[in-house]
């Protein structure tokens, strides 16, 4: 059994809908991309997991639970964590009570965070709001580790981050991975970095999975066709 | 047409109507009563120039249509009793005609919106409401303890002011007049809200930063928003005077900027009709459920709460959808 | 004036802004920190003064009319929450106004109703009735020193609550943005029903001690609700500090400014006319207060945004 | 030699004992792209604040198209010619797309106390909306609500409103986030073709589009810039690799 | 004789002053009951003077009625009753009597039923000098019924005024009065602080231990009042020209009839409404309504049997009437007025010679 199985997800937003039928599965411990170009339906997707929008058609099965039925804040209890795009950092707070809001105990706790994010380590009583692009994103990341996820789910959580931030970022995915046997959904731009830590990858075109299977069998054509590299 | 488009010209043909009805019934005080909702209305027009196109809540436009009110009050109580208002440096006298005291109205309100906007709008979001309601309270006290004109007890003036061709003691005929204004008051804020003016104000409520980094300056399109916002008020004031023959302090109080406030969110924030529609419910509502019982205030309570859950976006958001963006 | 009296006055000032924080706090609370404009606020407090008008009437007994004061409003204010406030958390301010707006007409009416159109009757209990004498000889109402002790007492205990618990960090980072906290687990509906329930708690504890030295009557809470406001905002919004020395600012000026004025004015006017203007005035100081602070600092003296 | 279009001389920021702007000085050149990399926190946004007017300096000058302009506020310098993207979007999010670049266009025209004309009837201001539209491939999203659109769409109209301000400079601070990799390479494409028209200070962490596009780059570290180069003098230093590109070099 | 006539009552039924309205009410409807040549509508001014302007045109020109009544403040009041007798009406004020329709104002159509505001400060003025007051202290809030109660006092008063307060309307901590009135050398405080404010200063007035006299118009002393001050109003002196102990067969039978029917006390506003009622159907057997002059002559007659006693117009159509002083007791349980004296007999307001009708 996957530990999260989406299955023919439509959804709308009001009334334009954006997602025709997505199914995406993901083993435990595993990494899996979600690609597609901008305006795709990636984020909606995300969006429905962690029950921000409710699907119109078809199930969200995570540790072999319907999450249909579940608000929000449920289903992150059940073991779900976002890294959202965007941030959204908890701008009026600072870096150590956004760390420490939603926290639930587990591996990650706020030193092993500093020690992943010097940076933030430097600036725990600094306001989130006036936090650089990048510094903001570390922090999303890690609120979202504090809450000891068994899935992860990075929305571009690369974004507006440094080259070698970056980097770090990747391994630390990887180690993640490998260590502690966490479940990764990863949206991101950068095909390189994907085919490293990913085991398998969802391709999302105009709001339908158009492509799934195993990151190593994806092959230039489709990367090609889909993503435009 | 729009939904919306069609709604307007309903709402818009409401309140004749209505008058019209009356006056064949011979019902004047129902004639009274739309009169009275489109004085209000108008009030409203004026407010949600501010509220709902600049995102300026003022819970101070009482400051307004008191100032409005006074106006009227103090120029026609001067002609009342043949006293000149002013004889030093010159010689100002009272006068009855509407037109003269509208134009003062008009002007003493915009030009103390100017006052009060240039200081409150160095503040943002409830900052502003609270700072526009301090202003208006100090009108309040002000005109609660200044003797010269009736202080708390206001003034009575015994004869409707006079406009040129119409006898305003004749329900009917004053309601053509507050429902003419009303009506070129719509068409012009109509054509604001989707003018280069209205463009960047609304903007500006939106999002400030970007206004600016397209070289516009928020704070002088909020200033002249909330001046043509006041004006409008005011003059809603004067002709709200006339109706009664009477003002008050009460003009002044922050019940009376959030009444204002209920019929632009009652009707919808930011809709051209939203108070047309407010305003005219408001006061259905009021006249209606007052001979129910003593205690009537418990319905109208439930059933403005029953607007407020279920009807998103006002009525008129209820009825029309959400806001189309205009072509 | 002299010396011992203007420094009673200053005293006077205090205790009155004291005063005013304890009716400030819940709102503190409610709108402060969780960002929701409660126009009803002044309800609860009034809800509050008649529950313990009621019970005191039954019992006799003035712990149990605390009690019941405290229950009553907290009790309103889970149902105003639960019934109302929570669809409109993602929608517009103004909707908020509205609904509560909507909401004084219920409670104002609906008291009027269960309990008639005449003030009830509410007094300090023996114990604590009568005046005391301060050092430097100052004859002091030991009540309104009790008040002082309650206000400063629910300062700490709600500064406490939302800038040091973990709780306090969950409704702030709710009021930046209630679907993301949700998402990260947080059952935010539930917590904010609680908050609001305190908040409303505190309210009506207010209005119960409050209500024994002013007059328990339908309309009560509306001077305190923009006298509530107009200290958060002086404050600056989310700052139990803030609302803290806003209350004591706003104390001072009104009780300065009434004992004060008059006098100043007649320095330089007729004595008729300096009294009614210097009244007018001083009625007006604690907006011309408000409105000087935010010139200057235009979201309130501790204000973060 | 030209002038500089853009001349910053010993700029300083401190937040409290945070230096975050610490003696930065800059050229921009007509005509060139010249990008600004550096770690994050390294206070590029805080520069990118500070040329457009945002964010008072503590001390030193801006110079702009050889005038002073550091006494200036936002909307004097935006409209003195600095057309400025931000890093976190941020536009009229209830308007239409449309409406936004139509914003950008009457900005650039000035006159913004008209009353009485429909300004979505205003040919000129919608055709030069339009066209800033076209440019970044947002034409079909047009009559959108902006608040409807993705992340990355988001991104693109940010671009699209500083092109209706026909700026005389261009600053952009990470235009190319959240733009896919397709979304990447069509505005370096366009970001090249972009530079005849108006010199792009630019701000990103995305490498490939950096050294593609840059004619200088300036590499600021807490503050400081330490080191100017061309892109192949930026990669060969090893202080900027340490400190900044890491592995990056490889692609 | 009279034919039917149709009343219309303004009066406040909601919000904070309602005690009033319904009182007012209630004390009419029990006068009038039975009497089937007297229509009465009823409505709401919810205390705000627009509405009650608009309800006037209502009444008359909706409702048609020939008479109104009902009023309870003067700036209402002030609204009101000029539109009421401009159309042509007959007015009746069972509450509120602001001196401008006392006086320059004041018209054939306009009754008051119940006071000169002035009346209560005047005896109480009056009776102070009598009664070996010196020096007093006044506090009212600073609104004109306030200021003018307060120079109604003053002149009739013939010993020293120490101290003069005006509050904020609708002030609630008088902390700082208080340690004034402490400070003076007043042997009483005589104030006028309508509804809660009355009960506020009050009560923490006893709280603080202040020593010396308390006297005011009956309005902050009223039945309605009373019980939410509680003890602490004992032994205050009020002016007012009722009592439930006057002793007369009128007062008796209204006192007995309104607690049945109601069951509480009745209060100062009850009387007057009551005694509107009487008086409008004592014109009512003497002439019709269509013939005004006739009608207002038989107004003008007063010829109905008041719970005050005597009862007469002045020519400016204001009561002639005494008004006494009375104290704050407690029979039983309950905390009352007790008569102690009159304080002015036969009073008469001073406005009357600027009435010119
Ligand atoms: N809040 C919203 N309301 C209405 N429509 C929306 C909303 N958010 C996204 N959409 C629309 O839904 C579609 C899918 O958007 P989504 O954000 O899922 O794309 P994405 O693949 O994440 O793109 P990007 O890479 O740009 O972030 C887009 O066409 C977008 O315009
Ligand atoms: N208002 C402020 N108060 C305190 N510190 C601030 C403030 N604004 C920015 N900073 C700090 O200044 C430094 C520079 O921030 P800036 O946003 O300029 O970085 P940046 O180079 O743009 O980084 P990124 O690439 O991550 O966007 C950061 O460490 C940030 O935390
Ligand atoms: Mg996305
Ligand atoms: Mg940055």
């Amino acid at each position: 059994m996957s530990l999260l199985e989406l299955k023919g997800i439509t959804a709308s937003y009001g009334p334009s809908q954006a997602l025709f039928g997505v199914d995406l599965a993901l083993e435990a411990g595993e990494v899996c991309a979600l690609m597609g170009r901008n305006g795709m339906g990636k984020s909606t997707t995300i969006k429905v997991i962690c029950r921000m929008l409710k699907q119109s058609a078809g199930t969200v099965q995570f540790n072999g639970r319907d999450l249909g039925p579940l608000p929000s804040y449920k289903a992150a209890q059940a073991g779900l964590g976002l890294v959202p795009e965007g941030r959204r950092c908890f701008g009026p707070l600072t870096v150590y009570e956004n760390l420490i809001a939603a926290a639930r105990p587990g591996a990650w706790d706020f030193e092993r965070v500093c020690a992943l994010f010097p940076r933030l380590g430097e600036r725990v009583d600094q306001i989130a709001a006036s936090l650089s692009g990048g510094e903001q994103q570390m922090l999303a990341i890690g609120r979202a580790l504090m809450t000891n996820p068994t899935l992860l789910m990075l929305d571009e959580a690369t974004e507006g981050l440094a080259p070698v931030v970056r980097q770090e970022i990747w391994a630390a995915v990887a180690t993640l991975k490998r260590e502690s046997g966490l479940a990764l959904l990863v949206v991101d731009k950068s095909l390189a970095e994907l085919r490293h830590v990913a085991d398998r990858a969802v391709i999302l075109e105009r709001g339908t999975s158009v492509w799934s299977g195993r990151m190593d069998v994806l092959d230039a054509a489709v990367a090609d066709q889909y993503l435009g590299v | 047409m729009t939904r919306e488009t069609l709604l307007n010209i309903v709402l818009f043909a409401i309140l004749p109507a209505t008058a019209l009805v009356a006056f064949a019934l011979d019902e004047p005080f129902i004639i009274t009563l739309a009169t009275k909702a489109a004085i209000l209305a108008l009030a409203g027009v004026g407010l949600n120039i501010a509220l709902g196109l600049g995102g300026l809540v003022s819970l101070g436009h009482a400051a307004f249509f008191g100032l409005g009110g006074y106006a009227m009050g103090i120029l026609a109580s001067h002609a009342q009793s043949y006293t000149p208002l002013m004889e030093t440096p010159f010689l100002i006298e009272g006068t009855k005609s509407m037109l003269v005291i509208w134009g003062v109205a008009i002007v003493t309100s915009a030009l103390a919106a100017l006052a009060i906007g240039a200081l409150s709008l160095r503040t943002t979001g409830v900052y502003f409401i609270m700072i526009t309601l301090a202003f208006g309270q100090m009108l309040y006290y002000f005109a609660i303890s200044w003797p010269a004109y009736g202080g708390e007890d206001g003034l009575s003036i015994y004869v409707r002011n006079e406009f040129p061709g119409l006898n305003t003691l004749d329900p009917i005929q004053f309601f053509a007049i507050a429902f003419g204004i009303l009506a070129i008051v719509l068409f012009g804020a109509g054509r604001l809200a989707k003018a280069r003016f209205g463009l960047a104000l609304s903007a500006a409520r939106q999002n400030a930063e970007r206004v600016e980094t397209v070289g516009l300056t928020p704070f002088r399109l909020r200033l002249v928003a909330f001046v043509i916002s006041g004006a409008v008020t005011g003059l809603a004031g004067a002709l709200f005077a006339d109706l009664n023959r009477f003002v008050s302090p009460t003009m002044f109080s922050w019940h009376t900027s959030g009444e204002i406030m209920v019929f632009v969110i009652l009707g919808g924030v930011g809709r051209l009709f939203g108070p047309v529609a407010g305003a005219a419910l408001y006061i259905l509502l009021e006249h209606t459920l007052g001979g129910l019982s003593e205690f009537w205030h418990v319905y109208l309570g439930l059933l403005l709460l029953l607007v407020v859950l279920f009807a998103r976006g006002g009525l008129i958001g209820t009825i029309a959808g959400r806001e189309v963006a205009h072509d | 004036m002299s010396m011992i009296l203007l420094i009673e006055q200053v005293l006077n000032g205090l205790q009155f802004g004291v005063m005013l924080f304890l009716m400030a706090a819940g709102l503190t609370l409610i709108f402060g920190v969780m960002g929701l404009i409660n126009l009803a606020h002044g309800s609860l407090y009034m809800v509050g003064a008649f529950a313990a008008a009621a019970v005191a009437g039954w019992t006799g007994s003035f712990a149990l009319a605390l009690v019941a004061a405290l229950a009553a409003a907290a009790a309103a204010g889970a149902l105003i929450e639960l019934l109302v406030i929570r669809r409109l958390y993602d929608r517009d301010h103004l909707d908020q106004v509205l609904a509560t707006f909507a909401l004084i007409l219920i409670f104002s009416e609906g008291t009027r109703w269960l309990f008639g159109s005449f003030p009830l009757f509410l007094d300090v209990p023996a114990a604590l009735a009568g005046p005391i004498m301060l050092p430097g000889g100052i004859l002091y109402p030991l009540y309104r020193l009790v008040i002082i002790g309650v206000g400063l007492l629910v300062a700490a205990g709600v500064f406490w609550l939302i800038a040091k618990t973990r709780i306090g960090i969950q409704i702030r980072a709710g009021e930046a943005d209630r679907e993301m906290i949700a998402a990260l687990g947080i059952d935010i509906s539930r917590l904010y029903t609680m908050v609001f329930a305190l908040g409303a708690a505190l309210a009506g504890l207010a209005g119960a001690l409050v209500g024994a030295i002013q007059s328990v009557q339908v309309g009560m809470g509306e001077p305190v609700l923009i006298l509530a406001f107009v200290v958060i905002v002086i404050g600056g919004i989310g700052s139990i500090k803030g609302a803290l020395v806003g209350s004591i600012l706003v104390g001072l000026t009104d009780t300065l400014g009434g004992v004060l004025l008059p006098p100043l004015f007649g320095t330089f006017m007729q004595a008729s006319s300096a009294t009614s203007v210097g009244s007018a005035v001083a009625s007006m100081s604690i907006y011309i207060l408000m409105v000087g602070v935010l010139l200057f600092k235009p979201s309130g003296l501790f204000g973060g945004k | 030699m030209t002038d500089p279009l853009l001349k910053l001389s010993h700029l300083n920021k401190s937040f409290g004992a945070l230096k975050a702007t610490d003696d930065v000085s800059l050229t921009l050149m007509p005509g060139e792209i010249h990008a600004l990399i550096g770690p994050n926190g390294a206070g590029k946004s805080t520069l990118i604040k500070q040329i457009a007017g945002g964010l008072r300096s503590d001390s030193g000058t801006v110079e702009f198209a050889g005038r002073d302009v550091t006494a200036l506020g936002t909307v004097p310098r935006a409209r003195a010619g600095l057309g400025r993207t931000f890093q976190i979007s941020s536009l009229a999010m209830e308007y239409t797309v449309l409406q936004n670049t139509v914003l950008g266009a009457l900005g650039h025209d000035g006159g913004v106390m008209r009353f009485f004309r429909p300004v979505m009837k205003d040919r000129r201001l919608v055709d030069r909306g339009m066209a800033a539209l076209e440019r970044v491939g947002l034409t079909d999203q047009a009559a959108k609500r902006t608040a409807d659109l993705s992340h990355g769409q988001r991104r693109l109209l940010e671009v699209a409103v500083a092109l209706t301000l026909e700026p005389k400079v261009f600053l952009m601070d990470e235009p190319m986030a959240g733009l896919g990799a397709s979304g990447s390479k069509r505005l370096t494409g366009f970001l090249d073709a972009l530079r005849v028209q108006a010199p792009i200070l630019l701000v990103e962490h995305d490498m490939d589009a950096v050294f593609a596009l840059a004619d200088r780059i300036s590499v600021l570290v807490y503050g400081r810039v330490i080191a100017t180069g061309t892109a192949d003098e930026i990669k060969r230093d090893p202080t900027v690799r340490e400190a900044y590109l890491g592995a990056e070099d490889a692609a | 004789d009279g034919g039917k006539v149709k009343v219309g009552m303004i009066t406040t039924l909601s919000g904070g002053g309602a005690g009033l309205g319904i009182d007012v009410r209630d004390g009419f409807v029990l006068a009038a009951k039975g009497n089937e040549n007297l229509e009465l509508v009823i409505e709401d001014d919810q205390r705000k003077p627009d509405v009650a302007v608009q309800l006037t045109d209502k009444l008359i020109q909706s409702e048609k009625v020939d008479v109104l009544t009902g009023i309870i403040w003067s700036n209402l009041a002030m609204a009101v009753v000029p539109a009421a007798t401009a159309q042509g009406k007959f007015y009746l004020s069972p509450n509120a009597g602001p001196s401008a329709l006392a006086g320059k104002g004041c018209s054939p159509l306009y009754f008051n039923v119940a006071w000169q505001n002035d009346a209560f400060y005047e005896a109480g003025g009056l009776w102070a000098s009598e009664n070996g007051i010196e020096k007093v202290f006044l506090m009212a809030p600073n609104y004109p019924a306030g200021t003018d109660g307060m120079t109604g006092f003053k002149r009739t008063f013939k010993g020293e005024v120490v101290g003069e307060v005006y509050t904020k309307l609708g002030q609630t901590d008088y902390a700082a009065e208080i340690a004034q009135i402490r400070a003076s050398d007043a042997d009483t405080v005589y104030f006028f602080l309508p509804g809660g404010m009355g009960i506020s200063f009050m009560k923490q007035f006893a709280g603080s231990g202040v020593d010396k006299n308390v006297m005011g118009p009956a309005f902050s002393f009223d039945q309605g009042i009373l019980g939410a001050i509680g003890d602490a109003a004992l032994g205050v002196k009020n002016t007012s020209h009722w009592s439930k102990d006057i002793d007369n067969a009128a007062n008796k039978k209204f006192v007995a009839d309104f607690q049945a029917e109601y069951g509480r006390l009745p209060s100062l506003y009850a009387a007057q409404g009551y005694d509107t009622a009487l008086l409008l159907q004592s014109a009512m057997g003497k002439a019709d309504v269509a013939d005004a002059a006739a009608f207002q002559a038989a107004l003008e007659e007063a010829d109905f049997a008041s719970v005050r006693g005597d009862f007469a117009f002045a020519p400016n159509h204001h009561p002639i009437q005494d008004i006494y002083m009375r104290e704050v007791i407690k029979e039983g349980d309950v905390v009352t007025n007790k008569i102690v004296g009159v304080a002015s007999s036969d009073h008469q307001d001073v406005y009357g010679a600027d009435c010119k009708m």
